[in-house]
């Protein structure tokens, strides 16, 4: 979610250039403030991680944000999203607050969840998260659902559903994505193509041409860089805008990359991808250097914004953790709660 | 509110003031039909729902009411419109999916089991999902090996799912509109045999709570746990028994989750014997965990070990002098009970 | 199966024409004549259960003989194939016998289950069939799994995964057919289009184009008249061939339409198809109708050959319903066997 | 064969003559590995099961012994490729699926109960399907609700179906050969959380038969029936009760389906108090059939109800401190028993 109202702090009143200039540059710097947002917090959990403060395992969306942030760009705040065990980033781009989603990554009782959902569950309607889902795939239908419910409610929402690649192996997914295509709802199934499906690469899972499937089931398709969030942004608010007309589901296709391992405990990783793949998409193909390269080639931004997002966004991040840190566990009462409504 | 006795398997002569005779099948259609008029958010999904009304024809008329943006006929794609169902359930709509055998939900177990069953207490209270699944149960309809399984003890067996089993027209539409009403996933099992059986219902408004057994005959010597499609044959075992000085307590629990543990309990400390019957296979099935509570709860109360009829444990052959070896019947009831009275 | 060596039974030595003519007539005969089997086969099933002689229900494959026919011939007999609920056609035109086939229909101790699986679930694996299947798209993992095998083995056989329009709903074909062009397995997927799921036409049920579904998984795909069973062998006998070469898999989409209900019970049909519609179908597009003519035109075979076989066929139908009606049922003490192996 | 008597916890200082000490991991991967190389038909097929060896590295090397022709990485298609599976076994190999958390089981559900689990029978013996379905069971990981299951109790409700829950790598090694060589779909399940548990096993080649309960430790005073994970939490109990004065036997069924009642039933009457413990949700889970299996056969002989110990009955919460409290301790085990035997 992206504020779509700026004002400037600026003295004289603006030239009618200079204010469309500054709207500009404000929100790509937004943009550029929540994958950087997504990047530190992942950063954060791994550390957590890796001092042994984080319960369990996480899968760090770090190297991935263009996709979440520039598809959530596109969307009100009452659309939906569905997520999947790689879902800190979608999590976060569509609104959520850092405190409580690390608190739910530790298990504590403000966690969005309340601490029984975890990294690979975490949910937050007030946003229009309905969940990560840590079944690959799981949420195909829940988002088509989701879809008809806008659709009969007419309430001109639409709905996202984020998934890897690898998803592209679920016979669910096919199932959805047909009565999507049939009954014309408002959804959106963004595949976030990372060439992997967790130690395998994706040219041994998933046979002919990836774009041809979702257009077999007569779903409008279209293939974008996932690293660069422009263009991310600018395909899904074509293909946001189509499905609240009324003009039927889409399938955007973003080629990214996952920087760090399928998940933080993944450090090994040499014998299913070389280091030199990985230094290469960091070099080259890093979503924050490219938004921030445009921004300077454009005149748009300077170091000294770049420096005072990154000063913000690192307290936040500091001042989340140590929310969390400090936040209580949940009453082990809470075990039994929350079976039945 | 508590049903007249009148005889529910042959058709009375005159119902009494304020109450119909209608089968199972109708009780089923006009739960339906009142819950989507009191409440647009219910809507139907599944499998020839809409014109054909289900091969049952369970169902036909509602398309022509409802129309067909809430009778939605679907491709043959239970994982996915169940999927779509739980989806349409978490954001503001009250669906009711269709998997016309119960076989076939082996087809939608994540969604139903991984997804419905969890989203509640995985999202920490804050999302829930009021899916009602109607499904159908029941064997010896010369259907064979993959469209006669009762598979409801899978689904009683995880938290966060509901279970309800009617046995009977009057409980069938009062506690489907219980199930629509509730905000949990509830699988709603219909014995595919029963659509025809007869019996009264009010003339007006009612619901059945969840969790309360129901008492179907009262007797004092034996008690016979049913449930479902094997509620009938208790009732006729427990007419044999009458004639044979045995007076049976027929107890339907209606719901195996939750389930009325007091109401067995109770019964089985005033009769000290107990059988259980359930169509479902027998090995780890509903009667395993029936006869368990019961075996715990009335412990220092029991005469004899409880006892247990399930359905054979193999697979539905289709041949009929083999389907009708694997489902308890009246027969079978009675010899298990004269045993354990001490009359052979 | 065909037989593929023929013998003339006439007195001089033919001539290399002659001969390849009197070998196309007997081959096409030979189809015609399984085609027949299956439609009186099903007449007979029919009448079975209006004299409620037979328990439970069946789906008919009438109208439909061109597409198991005209596969089947391109097999060998140690070919494997998979069927369906509509599967007596398969089932016969892979070489089952029809005295015990109507034995299982009846629940009989001779049929081909011993009376367990009925209708639904006809399996001989002497003639390669492994099974019909109740699961609308059941079998599409069991025959990819079987062409796996054939694979591994190195045994040179293939196999057909026979499913209805209606299998396409199902999320597990997608998940096999992909698997089939990854390890370029040796099976062949046909599809009996017959345009309806049950009571609803699948242009209700089915979004997109039905041929782009098999093709975007990398998969081999050809469409033919279901009911011109020269037409469905042609292609078979490519598919196979290619298939048995190791050039990976197939799918076959025939055209066809069942000239009966659902199952025998459906009577009142109007309400989902017309009877012109059915009218239409019976009086153009008969595959027995159809062969017949073209032999006829083609100076192949005349009214003699036609009665001759309808006699022959009628012989067999009549002597196996016999059978059947004669046959024990199993032994009480049967059921509790088979359970394991 | 029985096994000497060390420590299966506690890594003994010299394993005697003949004997070896082994992970329950390496028991797995050693099982599956002679199995490989006596018979060519055995091949494995799952995710990430080749290069990877699985997030559990349980299979790490047998691609490289075996090649990728025999170890076969599958998308991620839990119905698909136990589909495969299935055609495999009906057609002359002898595959091992690889479903990686048992959670996953809900995907593959038709395949596994309504094709692998009923081909023999529906074809009148005539087809058969030698399948093994490797998966996992287990809480207490911090995976949250779709990643720590114990589903067992599904598939020992299925005629057809054999299931296998090795708490030991002697019982791992023997159980996981036997499953191979066995001509039905056996589900086999492993506790995530045991594969670093050592143990020994015989240097030379073994199996252990199905059916065949296990005493893991003799007593007298309580018999403690305990499956998978929970023979450690049983055995920790037992040594906690033996200070107390209580002397529990503790057994492991080993197999769900076939269930060795006899030796349940036998136990119970020597003891007359039985505790029934197991991973699973306890309503309608595994504790249930064993519980009604002892208390019918053993039913003169207890002076107690037979009690049950599963996991709570919620979805498998993320917090750890919360999940902690959803599987069976030995402390609530030594509770249990002591209020059964009357000391409290
Ligand atoms: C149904 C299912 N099968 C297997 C897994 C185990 N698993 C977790 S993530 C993953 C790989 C997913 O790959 P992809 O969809 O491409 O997402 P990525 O991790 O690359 O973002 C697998 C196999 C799972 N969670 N769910
Ligand atoms: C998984 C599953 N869902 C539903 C059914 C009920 N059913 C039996 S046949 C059928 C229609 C199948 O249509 P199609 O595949 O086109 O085959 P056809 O009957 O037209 O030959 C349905 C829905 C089933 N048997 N299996
Ligand atoms: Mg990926
Ligand atoms: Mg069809």
């Amino acid at each position: 979610m992206v504020s779509e109202h700026i004002t400037s702090s600026e003295e004289r009143p603006l030239t009618r250039d200079e204010a469309s200039r500054a709207r500009e540059r404000q929100f790509w710097l937004s943009l550029y403030e929540q994958m950087l947002t997504i990047r530190l917090f992942e950063e954060q959990v791994n550390e957590l991680y890796m001092s042994a403060k984080m319960p369990g395992l996480a899968h760090l969306y770090s190297g991935e944000e263009a996709v979440a942030v520039g598809v959530c760009a596109a969307l009100r705040r009452d659309d939906y999203i569905t997520s999947t065990h790689r879902g800190h980033g979608h999590c976060l781009a569509k609104g959520a607050a850092v405190d409580r989603m690390f608190a739910e990554l530790l298990g504590k009782q403000p966690g969005y969840c309340r601490g029984k959902g975890g990294s690979m569950h975490i949910a937050d309607q007030e946003s229009g998260n309905l969940g990560a889902n840590a079944i690959v795939g799981g949420s195909a239908g829940i988002a088509t659902g989701a879809a008809l419910s806008c659709k009969r409610r007419g309430s001109g929402q639409v709905v996202v559903c984020f998934f890897g690649d690898g998803a592209l192996g679920q016979g669910l997914l096919y199932e959805a994505m047909n009565m999507a295509a049939l009954w014309q709802l408002p959804v959106i199934y963004v595949c976030e193509n990372n060439l992997y499906n967790e130690y395998t690469p994706n040219s041994e899972t998933t046979a002919g041409d990836m774009l041809a499937r979702p257009r077999a089931f007569g779903i409008h398709t279209e293939e974008v860089d996932g690293q660069d969030v422009r263009a991310v942004y600018a395909a899904a608010v074509r293909l946001v805008e189509r499905a609240r007309r009324g003009e039927g589901p889409a399938y955007l296709h973003c080629n990214t990359y996952r920087f760090y391992g399928h998940h933080v405990g993944d450090i090994q990783r040499s014998y299913y991808r070389s280091r030199e793949e990985e230094e290469w998409w960091k070099a080259q193909r890093d979503p924050l250097k490219l938004l921030g390269s445009w921004l300077r080639e454009q005149g748009l931004a300077e170091d000294s914004h770049f420096a005072e997002i990154e000063r913000r966004v690192r307290a936040l991040i500091e001042a989340g953790v140590r929310f969390a840190l400090e936040a209580p566990y949940p009453d082990p009462q809470e075990v039994a709660q929350h079976v039945y409504a | 509110m508590s049903m007249p006795s009148a005889s529910s398997t042959a058709s009375a002569p005159q119902a009494p003031a304020g109450w119909r005779e209608i089968t199972l099948g109708q009780a089923i259609r006009e739960a339906l039909a009142e819950e989507m008029r009191r409440d647009s958010r219910v809507l139907l999904l599944g499998e020839d729902v809409a014109e054909a009304g289900t091969p049952f024809k369970v169902l036909s008329g509602l398309v022509e009411e409802f129309g067909a943006e809430r009778v939605i006929d679907t491709p043959i794609s239970e994982a996915g419109f169940t999927g779509i169902g739980v989806g349409l359930a978490m954001t503001g709509m009250r669906p009711v999916v269709d998997i016309m055998f119960g076989d076939f939900l082996t087809l939608a177990m994540d969604q139903i089991v991984n997804q419905a069953a969890k989203v509640h207490y995985m999202s920490g209270g804050k999302l829930k999902v009021p899916l009602v699944v109607r499904t159908t149960l029941g064997a010896t309809r010369r259907s064979a090996a993959q469209h006669s399984q009762s598979l409801h003890a899978w689904f009683s067996h995880i938290p966060g799912l509901k279970v309800v089993l009617p046995s009977t027209p009057y409980d069938a539409k009062g506690l489907l509109k219980t199930a629509i009403r509730d905000d949990n996933p509830v699988l709603f099992f219909e014995d595919k045999m029963m659509y025809q059986l007869r019996g009264l219902v009010p003339e007006g408004e009612y619901t059945i709570p969840f969790g309360v057994a129901d008492i179907k005959r009262e007797g004092s010597d034996l008690t016979i746990v049913a449930t479902s499609s094997m509620v009938q044959v208790a009732l006729a075992a427990a007419t044999e028994l009458e004639q044979l000085g045995i007076s049976a307590e027929v107890i339907d629990p209606r719901t195996t989750s939750p389930l009325d543990k007091q109401t067995l309990i109770e019964s089985a400390k005033k009769t000290s014997r107990v059988i259980v019957v359930d169509e479902g296979y027998q090995s780890y099935g509903v009667t395993a965990e029936i006869a368990a509570v019961i075996s715990e709860g009335a412990f220092y109360y029991l005469d004899a070990p409880v006892k247990r009829l399930g359905a054979l444990d193999v697979p539905v052959p289709f041949s009929p002098v083999l389907e009708d070896l694997t489902v308890p019947t009246p027969a079978a009831v009675v010899e298990m009970a004269k045993t354990l009275c001490g009359r052979v």
